[in-house]
């Protein structure tokens, strides 16, 4: 079981898919991806995780060092995510309350353009 | 229940496109065991922070000769015990292992609301051994 | 391809509810070294079989404590190599192994055509070690 | 991963039904249930291995031995299988000649009315 990373752009806003498992093996992948997006400055990212079966700390410290990265450019990192197991590690870390989760990309960009 | 008090061992090389199959071993531990799904999935997060532990520490401690991690899975009276075991060389430093893993916060926090208990610990004078225990849930009537 | 020549070892208790987790780990292997699916399953029934064989052998000749099984999976040259190794005493009598293979023809066509190669020899003076082969596909372009 | 074994009897006909692995932990789970069915009268029996996700030769030595058991009464065996990896450990091992194998209950219904 390996991460498929698929990135594309929906009405300006930076979209990244991850399908798979997200742990020490396949989390520097991630890494390197969010910094490309960033370097072609893109500030506000949705990371769409429906798709991911397996996540740990490792997936959660790439997000962190993400969200470190585009705030310095007042940017922001929205997640979709509606699977419990998922949902269970950003409550018990408190990244809940860092990171802003919808349960669908429409709403993640929507609350981008309010914004 | 059956009985698991011999244990299941997997050794693989310590390098991170392994741990995905250490995860898979335990969760089919598990499953003999009669926990429920979401337990699974906690005792798959516990042993996949506990595995990427020790794939830092040998990386950053020991020779690339050593870099072998051994997962030992049996149960003892009402618990599951999962030993994450590896050899850093003579002198083999817990202090490091536990200050590393008490440093990598999320990590931290993950393992500790999983498991039961977490201990880590000196195995004879070269390797060091992360024990993670979990109360097997109580036989359905 | 990555290197996978450091075998991954898993040790099991030589039971039958155990056969399901060496399937496993063997198909997680093989999953990391690219052989597709067919081959995957090729593979995971070869494993059952020699897996079933040593169970088989060590409840006909071995004393219950030392009913343990492990398989060594890694790769040399061109080849996937699996090794089920087990330990029945003092005098391991691999002729024995290889002559109950031989009469559970439904097992030995299966095991013969999964593989490149089956080979069944004494390993030290208490062991037996039936080792499969099989071919790496070439890489695709 | 564990063999779920569910029986029923459709137009007179005793029919088996796996869902999961057959292996040598199960086999004898499947071996006793074969044998009830038989010691119940029936000797037409049809066993359905369409949501068997793996079989060993464990499997296929009790359905050898079923084979021999109903045979004593003139009855048979009849498979409904269409899965590859299934379908290849009999064609290996030569017991495409000794079972015959349908793709659906109804055609092994049908086959064991019409004649
Ligand atoms: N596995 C982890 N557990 C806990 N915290 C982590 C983990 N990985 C990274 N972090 C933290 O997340 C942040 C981002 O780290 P990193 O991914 O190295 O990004 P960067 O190099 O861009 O700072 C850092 O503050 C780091 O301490
Ligand atoms: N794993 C196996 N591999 C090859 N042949 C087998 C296997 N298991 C059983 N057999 C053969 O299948 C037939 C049925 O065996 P068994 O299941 O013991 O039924 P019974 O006790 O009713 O004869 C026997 O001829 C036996 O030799």
């Amino acid at each position: 079981m390996d991460l498929k990373i698929e990135s594309k752009e929906v009405e300006g806003v930076g979209v990244i898919v991850l399908e798979g498992e997200v742990d020490v093996y396949t989390a520097p992948k991630l890494k390197s991806r969010l910094i490309d997006i960033v370097d072609e400055g893109k500030f506000n990212i949705i990371i769409d995780l429906q798709k991911v079966e397996f996540m740990d700390s490792s997936g959660l410290g790439v997000l962190v060092g993400g969200l470190k990265r585009v705030k310095s450019h007042q940017g922001s990192i929205l997640l979709v995510c509606t699977q419990e197991n998922i949902l269970k590690i950003f409550r018990i870390t408190g990244l809940v309350k860092v990171f802003p989760i919808f349960s669908s990309e429409e709403e993640a960009i929507k609350s981008i353009q309010g914004s | 229940m059956a009985h698991f008090d011999q244990p299941t061992l997997i050794t693989i090389p310590a390098k991170p496109e392994y741990v995905s199959v250490v995860r898979l071993v335990v969760a089919a531990f598990a499953d003999l065991l009669d926990y429920d799904g979401d337990a699974v999935e906690d005792i798959k997060l516990a042993v996949s922070e506990a595995c990427t532990n020790a794939i830092l520490h040998l990386h950053k401690q020991a020779p690339p000769e050593k870099h072998l991690l051994t997962m030992s899975a049996y149960t003892k009276d009402e618990h599951m015990l999962i030993d994450i075991i590896y050899f850093v060389g003579e002198g083999a430093d817990a202090e490091f292992a536990s200050r590393q893993l008490h440093e990598r916060d999320l990590g931290m926090s993950i393992l500790l609301s999983m498991m039961d208990r977490v201990e880590i610990a000196r195995a004879n004078s070269d390797g060091i051994v992360i024990r993670l225990t979990k109360n097997i849930p109580a036989q359905h009537p």
